[in-house]
């Protein structure tokens, strides 16, 4: 119980944390060490950290006023949030739903589940374009988010996690009145807070970088996110100019990091199970 | 007013280019407006993007494509025949388009657009490093020997560094180049039975075979290559003279960089393939097509090309270009690295567009045989027949 | 003021039946004790009653609209869950409120921002607040209002749901052990905050619990359920006094009831010791093994004297306000235990040779099937007058 | 006989069971409606087109297509590339997920068992799922560089072989596993944390007392079992994640050298959108599909039987 | 045979002192019920002993060795909890199994796959089982052996928890609330198995119980702790017989005592109707206020008669064995709490007036801070005739 004292354990710990750490940052040592670098600099044969012509001003500079970031990062807001959105208030009656209450056709829909998780976006991406293109909604918002209102992963991942909580609180909330979407909003929610915080991270991390469905969908730069910003920076001004490069990916990464670190307290407050004897 | 909607690729090459050629070609016709289309990343992700938009509403009016890949455009039917528009215009050779330049971007006698950028294979060399294995920088070597047994010092150098980098990846271009360079072929003339697989193929592949045996050309994945090269870890290196430009920049003042023609392996009868793209128009209705046809022929024309060349190191696709002083005359004095290219144009083969649905399938299953020989794992010989046989199976059978 | 009532409720689980065919009217307003031994199945029965759990035959009835068909939310029925069932991340006033919140509130009152900005919205929020600190103060837990049951000690989380349900003026009120983690004052208050709130609200209750002073000094009826059956549901009085089975009896009464084999005699009586008793209205074969039952406070213990069956104290055990002696009968060897008061018990100790007098009016006769017997005592002098004479 | 059947009890049937059963189901359809609509239209109507191609010849860019019965699929038993693909996404999914689900899990009980900068670390391995591919694959190239990369650089340092990471057939596969990795630690780490904050802390009280003294004790008797249903849906995850595995081959190898990094979705995505043979392109996507479904769907239904919810 | 002593144990939450300085001492084999007020604190001193939590100060010392240091896994306490904490994915018997797992075999033999290679590994796991199923038996439970918690009723699954702490042989036992969930009959006997176990392991033993039928007759002492300090660790005997204070006088005894607000007269003596007592060694001034307390197991009722002060019954309770009244003394309109036997209550009835007898003997002072005032009763006859003397 004595966590803070100085053990052989918990230096064993730390050193192990401390190297996996060091490992998996590695790649941003180099990414903020680039973006400081001017072309020339970048690819030399001596393993220099510290850029030689300090040009951190220059990429940044160039990364903010060569595309429109403000538009990009509004874009990115704006879709993710939408998408969060969306599939949350669809993914999280569902998996209740299959959770918690007893219907025949919830066999049925796991497999389709499992099957949805399965199905690449790549695949579907032909007919679906087709499809937008004949409704004449492609670059908008509603072709970047449509496809994502339904997240699969979302329903498979807070099926896994409702089904931990226990049936009594379910019952309890049933008998003190509240409909299923209140048992929902008001006991389910609360108490997998930790769950819909991951899933939160992850649905915004993905489509905050999706690349791959903006690229097809958005041909007008009013509808850029930051991906394809970056490639459109990428493409326009920096060619191989990585350090331009690392300095706009920096910039859009940024706001991932300072959400996750905000976000990720949710996993300290962690809720558990007292409520309940037994 | 008409508003043409215009993609490319590769926007690293072209945005400014495409940027500056507009807005002068827009000042010349005010009544004409020109809109980007997002620029996709590479020759192939352009296809791609047109052939999910062809038929849409997204469907540019104007496109940049691949000149290997153009042969599978038209084969889509895609692109707007040129002919009357030519035939309209009367002499093409006064505005710099000689026939040799038409023909880059013919498929089957038909002018399915206008060849824009062209480049050539040339030779980047690292001066320091040649000095260094006792070379002398100022008279570059001349045929594979010279250049295997020079590779061969610098790997010698040690300390990392590697004799040869040559982008063999990707596509056959490179291949091609030293396939035209001994003279040889990629099909014969009926398009039906494979070319390549005889003695100049077998030439071709094993001299990029004696270039990792005894030149110093390791694996390398393209970017590594190149990479290498920039940080002065390689001696030599084998890729477009369109990249000249970025090399430049990326190499900045960490070494001499130099430039030399490509060495041939039959230095008469050897050829060189010709990179680059064309000006295609996929617009569908007449005045849209007119006013297309206006940017095309400008933007492939002299001033086009006076943009092109110095931003990037694509040779002149316009003779009048090349030679005015209005236009290119001067730069070349001033810019040797660049003239590298330009002296090799009279050797320019149309690179090799394959016929039916597999084209670029082939390419690739010629690659993937050249990286055998590069990580020594089959002979050339064997290397060259299975590539032979594999392509034929692709080629179309009737 | 409707009358609760169930119809065979059966109920197993994977193949084992647990109820088998409960039936039980409630009045309106009665309050019925629920006792059985432990996993018998009241808490199950007290589920399928709130429509949390289905029973796989039955019917129950709240008046006359039958309950089947509603879902649990709809059937306005308080229960006290055995788990406690407290929200986990609701404050103890929160988890109070819920029900009235759900109920007092329209579906915009209760939205989160816009809320309190709906009409009458903050009069019904103070008379919540207001309703829940009665509640709490009643239980004597207004000073933790503010914590979450992760942060109170195991009575006090019991006493947070026993205020959820109580809070309410609900058709039926359920009750699973709510009291268990109590100390025993507390208990009698709480005891007395139940029966005075189920006075008030005058609706029928079912209680479950294991302790028989609540049960039969709060309910109107104690329903005794053993082995998935309900074997006796009378008043208090009754089940104590006047047992239908040897269960019933075995099960109600602490410490329990002695039980000695015996059986009747040719002439139709039982004799126990020095007293006989005489059975009524029943025709039960003479030789008929029957089992014999005296309840432990009917023995009178006494250290001299003639009277009674000559026994020795085995052990005393002390319980504050009484006295629980083990005694060995000399004549057959059985164990009888007694309850006394202290005063009675004063003097006693571990060894002693005591008489042991039973009162042959508290006698019950059991057939061997368990059903009781009525008995009456038979003067044991007139007995034996006609049996010489 | 008529009056004991008069005194049988009267009700033996059971509405109380199909109507609240009944009623149970409907809310739990309303519920998942808009989910299911939405499944139907974003995902098995367009995954039904793409069956529909698979019997044709279409070709991206051509305006018909012919019907072709099974050809694609005939084609498809003789196709080397797809062979060698779905070799190789084995050979990748055997070994990122194992090592991703054990990785993530081992570093998320470190942490939650450290007090100091659980912030810090949680955010560093999270950081490269934050992170966009196509940035940090020009990182990975360069960190991977055979002369000039500094994980060579080290290697030297220490008299180690320097292996061509990407570029030698040999390696590629597993230096992509590696990166994989990379990607995936951080992503099963949130997830394990999530599910870590779901364990009653009773019961690491109650197995202290019991005596379970090492960590390994506790969490083989509670964080283990406890996190069954969290340790399932990652598991399913990793193992779809590596299997789609796609922009890390299309960046950083483009299949190469000589279809050392062939992997199926680049296969798929080759034929489609470079080769435009969406027909072909298509009876790949059907057959990945069906293993994939099958696999899953085993795993799942094996691994669920053993896993404990409330 | 180590003895347990507590010094100074001191906790609080978040601010609020809950333990304010708790010192106990356990002999070696001694068993020692702890009872208390909800939320008074008790399960948060047997988790500090089990090392579950922390103590702001104090000392925790088994024989002569300092626990403080030591995990909660190298105590060797066995712990019922309060809230069961039974493993959800494990069957009962695996339940009851884990501290045996855990201490009888080898790390490698608990290996999943290579564990039933090890030698030995076999021989060990039967023992366990064995033992496993001799507890289940004990605690009839092991017909669910193979059920898990979810599958259970609340008081099986307390047994489970109480098995799982008394399959071990641990050196101290603690148990919180072990039979809350128990019915009578179950509990009786789970009471006598728990006896029977202390009594062969021989260790100290913790027991919290409301029940004080149970603290009383199992226990050797009994520690009534309230508002976070011990006030009085004695035999049951003594504390309920001589309570050091009027909040152990109020806190056991069921029903509680019954209190009297008074003063002590001018000669030094305490009248109560028409008793009076003395005290002895104390010097307390006279008219100083004090509370007077008599049990009510010690007031006779008498319909007739001219002893005893008059009052009127209020209401009856019946609980089976007993009857508790409800009176008003006519004079100065307190309630007074009198406990009968059936027999003695027979015949009474509310609103009936009757006398109330107190035994002056067992009538307790206590000094207006609650100490307990050692007091004789004084003969009144004697009394009235020196004061009119
Ligand atoms: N985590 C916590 N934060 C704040 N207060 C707490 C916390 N845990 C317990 N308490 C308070 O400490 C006091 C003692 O709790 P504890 O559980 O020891 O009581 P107890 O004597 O066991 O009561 P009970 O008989 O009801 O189980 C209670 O008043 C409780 O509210
Ligand atoms: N999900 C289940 N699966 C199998 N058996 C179950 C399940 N739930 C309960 N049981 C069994 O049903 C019986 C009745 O359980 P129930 O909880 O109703 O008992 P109870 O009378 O409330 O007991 P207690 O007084 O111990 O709380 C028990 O024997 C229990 O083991
Ligand atoms: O870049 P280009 O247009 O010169 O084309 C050359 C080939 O792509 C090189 O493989
Ligand atoms: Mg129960
Ligand atoms: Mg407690």
């Amino acid at each position: 119980m004595n966590a803070s004292a100085f053990t052989l354990a918990r230096a064993v710990r730390l050193s192990i944390l401390i190297f996996g750490a060091a490992i998996f940052l590695a790649p941003y040592v180099f990414m903020i060490s680039t973006a400081g670098k001017a072309q020339s600099d970048i690819f030399s044969s001596s393993l220099s950290l510290i850029p030689q012509h300090w040009s951190y001003i220059q990429n940044f500079a160039k990364a903010l006023t060569r595309v429109s970031m403000t538009r990009l990062l509004f874009n990115g807001v704006a879709v993710c949030a939408l998408i969060f959105g969306f599939q949350v208030m669809i993914a999280i009656p569902c998996a209740y739903a299959m959770a918690k209450l007893k219907f025949r056709a919830a066999k049925l829909m796991m497999v389709l589940v499992m099957l949805g998780l399965l199905v690449p976006i790549h695949a579907t991406a032909l007919p679906l374009y087709v499809a937008f293109d004949r409704m004449a909604v492609l670059n908008s918002y509603f072709a970047l988010v449509a496809p994502f209102t339904i997240s699969v992963f979302g329903i498979f991942l807070f099926l896994q996690f409702f089904r931990a909580i226990p049936d009594d609180l379910i019952h309890a909330a049933r008998l003190d009145g509240m409909s299923e979407l209140g048992i929902i909003g008001r006991v389910i929610v609360p108490n997998a807070w930790p769950a819909i915080t991951a899933f939160a991270i992850f649905s915004v991390v993905a489509h905050w970088n999706d690349l791959y469905w903006p690229l097809i969908v958005v041909s007008n730069q009013a509808y850029a996110t930051p991906p394809l910003g970056l490639l459109y920076f990428r493409a326009a001004e920096a060619g191989d100019d990585y350090g331009a490069l690392m300095a706009a990916t920096l910039i859009i990464t940024t706001p991932l990091v300072a959400a996750f670190l905000l976000a990720q307290k949710r996993f300290v407050e962690g809720i558990t199970m007292t409520g309940l004897k037994g | 007013e008409t508003t043409l909607t215009v993609h490319y690729p590769m926007p690293g090459f072209f945005k400014d280019v495409m940027d500056t050629i507009s807005k002068k070609f827009m000042e010349e016709n005010p009544d004409i407006k020109i809109q980007f289309a997002n620029p996709s990343a590479t020759y192939e992700e352009g296809i791609q993007l047109i052939m999910r938009q062809a038929g849409t509403a997204e469907m540019p009016d104007l496109t940049f494509i691949g000149l290997n890949r153009l042969r599978m455009v038209q084969e889509r039917d895609l692109p707007v025949d040129l002919a009357p528009f030519i035939a309209k215009e009367g002499d093409m050779g006064k505005l710099g388009f000689s026939d040799n330049i038409l023909k880059l971007a013919q498929v089957k006698g038909k002018q399915v657009g206008l060849a824009f950028a062209t480049s050539n294979p040339i030779m980047y060399y690292n001066a320091d490093l040649v000095k260094a294995a006792g070379g002398n920088p100022d008279v570059p070597p001349k045929t594979w020997d010279e250049v295997i047994a020079l590779g061969a010092k610098i790997k010698a150098l040690g300390n990392g560094v590697e004799g040869i980098d040559f982008r063999w990846q990707g596509d056959d271009w490179m291949f091609s180049a030293l396939l035209f360079g001994a003279g040889g072929q990629m099909l014969g003339a009926d398009e039906k039975s494979v070319a390549f697989a005889g003695p100049e193929g077998l030439r071709a592949v094993e001299t990029l075979d004696r270039m990792v045996k005894q030149g110093g050309l390791p694996v390398f994945t393209a970017q590594a290559g190149e990479q290498a090269f920039f940080a002065g870890k390689v001696g030599i290196e084998f890729k477009t003279t369109g990249g000249l430009r970025n090399t430049i920049k990326s190499v900045g003042d960490k070494f001499d960089l130099r430039t030399a023609q490509i060495p041939l392996i039959d230095p008469v009868k050897g050829k060189l393939p010709t990179g680059g793209n064309a000006v295609v128009i996929l617009a569908r209705n007449a005045e849209k097509q007119q006013a297309a046809w206006k940017f095309a022929k400008f933007a492939a024309g002299p001033y086009g090309a006076s943009v092109v060349v110095p931003g990037t190191g694509y040779v002149p696709n316009n003779e009048l270009a090349a030679k005015s002083p209005d236009y290119l005359g001067n730069f070349y004095k001033a810019n040797p690295l660049f003239v590298a290219g330009l002296s090799q144009m009279d050797r320019m083969v149309p690179w090799y567009a394959f016929p039916g649905t597999n084209g670029v399938k082939v390419t690739q299953a010629i690659v993937e045989n050249l990286s055998r020989i590069v990580e020594q794992q089959a002979t050339p010989r064997q290397a060259l027949e299975d590539a032979a046989s594999e392509v034929k199976g692709l080629l179309p059978r009737s | 003021m409707t009358a609760l009532s169930l119809r065979g409720i059966e109920k197993s689980f994977s193949g084992n039946p647990i109820l088998k065919g409960v039936s039980l009217d409630a009045g309106p307003g009665e309050f019925i004790a629920l006792v059985g031994p432990s996993g018998c199945g009241k808490s199950t029965l007290l589920r399928i009653l709130a429509g949390l759990e289905s029973a796989d035959a039955g019917e129950i009835m709240l008046g006359d609209r039958d309950l089947s068909p509603v879902p649990a939310a709809d059937r306005n029925i308080a229960m006290v869950f055995q788990s406690y069932a407290l929200y986990p991340h609701l404050t103890a006033a929160q988890n109070i409120a819920v029900p009235l919140v759900m109920r007092k509130l329209t579906r915009a009152q209760r939205l989160p921002l816009i809320g309190p900005l709906m009409p009458g919205q903050r009069k019904a929020v103070a008379a919540i607040k207001r309703d829940v600190r009665e509640m709490a103060v009643s239980l004597k837990i207004d000073h933790l209002l503010d914590r979450k049951p992760g942060q109170m000690s195991g009575g006090q989380r019991q006493r947070v749901a026993l205020g959820r349900a109580m809070v309410r003026r609900p058709s039926v009120f359920l009750m699973d052990e709510p009291l268990s983690n109590l100390d025993a004052n507390l208990r009698v208050h709480a005891r007395g905050e139940i029966v005075e709130l189920h006075r008030r609200a005058g609706v029928p209750t079912l209680y479950v619990t294991h302790d028989q002073a609540e049960a039969l000094s709060m309910a109107d009826r104690v329903a005794v359920m053993i082995g998935g059956s309900l074997l006796q549901l009378a008043s208090p009085q009754v089940i104590y006094d006047d047992p239908a089975n040897i269960e019933v009896a075995r099960f109600i009464g602490q410490p329990r009831i002695n039980l000695f084999p015996s059986q009747i005699g040719a002439d139709g009586t039982i004799a126990f010791g020095d007293i006989r008793v005489g059975l009524h209205r029943e025709t039960v074969a003479a030789g008929a093994p029957v089992t014999i039952g005296i309840r432990p406070e009917f023995i009178r213990v006494s250290r001299s004297g003639q009277q009674g069956l000559p026994a020795r104290i085995d052990r005393i055990e002390f319980l504050g306000s009484e006295i629980i002696l083990y005694c060995r009968l000399d004549a057959i060897g059985e164990t009888v235990v007694a309850k006394l008061s202290p005063t009675e018990g004063a003097g006693l100790a571990a060894g002693m040779p005591v008489r042991l007098e039973f009162s042959a009016d508290r006698l019950f006769v059991f057939a061997e099937n368990g059903r009781r017997l009525p008995s009456t005592p038979v003067d044991t002098a007139t007995m034996r007058e006609t049996a010489h004479g | 006989m008529a009056d004991a059947i008069a005194a049988a009890p009267p009700i033996v049937r059971k509405p109380a069971r199909s109507a609240a059963e009944r009623q149970e189901a409907r809310a739990a359809l309303v519920l998942s409606l808009p989910a299911m609509v939405l499944l139907f239209v974003f995902i098995l109507l367009p995954v039904a087109v793409v069956i529909l191609f698979a019997f044709t010849d279409y070709e991206l860019g051509y305006a018909g297509f012919r019907f072709v019965g099974f050809d694609n699929y005939t084609e498809l038993f003789t196709d080397r590339t797809f062979r060698r693909s779905l070799w190789n996404t084995a050979v990748y999914t055997a070994i990122v997920a194992p090592i991703s689900i054990f990785m993530a899990l081992g570093l998320a009980m470190l942490i939650e068992s450290e007090n100091i900068g659980r912030s810090f670390f949680r955010t560093a391995y999270f950081l490269p799922v934050a992170s966009l591919l196509v940035a940090m694959a020009t990182v990975w190239q360069y960190l991977f560089h055979p002369t000039i990369g500094p994980i060579n650089a080290l290697l030297a340092l220490g008299g180690l072989p320097r292996p061509n990471w990407l570029g030698a057939s040999t390696s590629v596969l597993y230096s992509l596993s590696i990166i994989g990795i990379w990607q995936s630690v951080g992503f099963n780490l949130v997830l394990f944390l999530a599910g870590l904050t779901a364990i009653p802390r009773e019961l690491y009280h109650a197995a202290h007392v019991d005596g379970a003294r090492s960590a390994f004790d506790r969490f083989r008797l509670v964080t283990w079992p406890m996190l069954g249903p969290t340790t399932l849906f990652v598991t399913t995850i990793s193992i779809i994640n590596a299997v789609k595995v796609f922009e890390t081959v299309k960046t950083l190898t483009e299949g190469g050298p000589n279809k050392a990094s062939e992997v199926l979705l680049f296969t798929i995505y080759q034929e489609g959108f470079v080769y435009l043979k969406v027909g072909y392109a298509s009876a790949m996507t059907v057959v990945f599909l069906i293993i994939l479904v099958v696999l899953m769907f085993l795993q799942y239904r094996v691994q669920d039987k053993q896993v404990h919810y409330s």
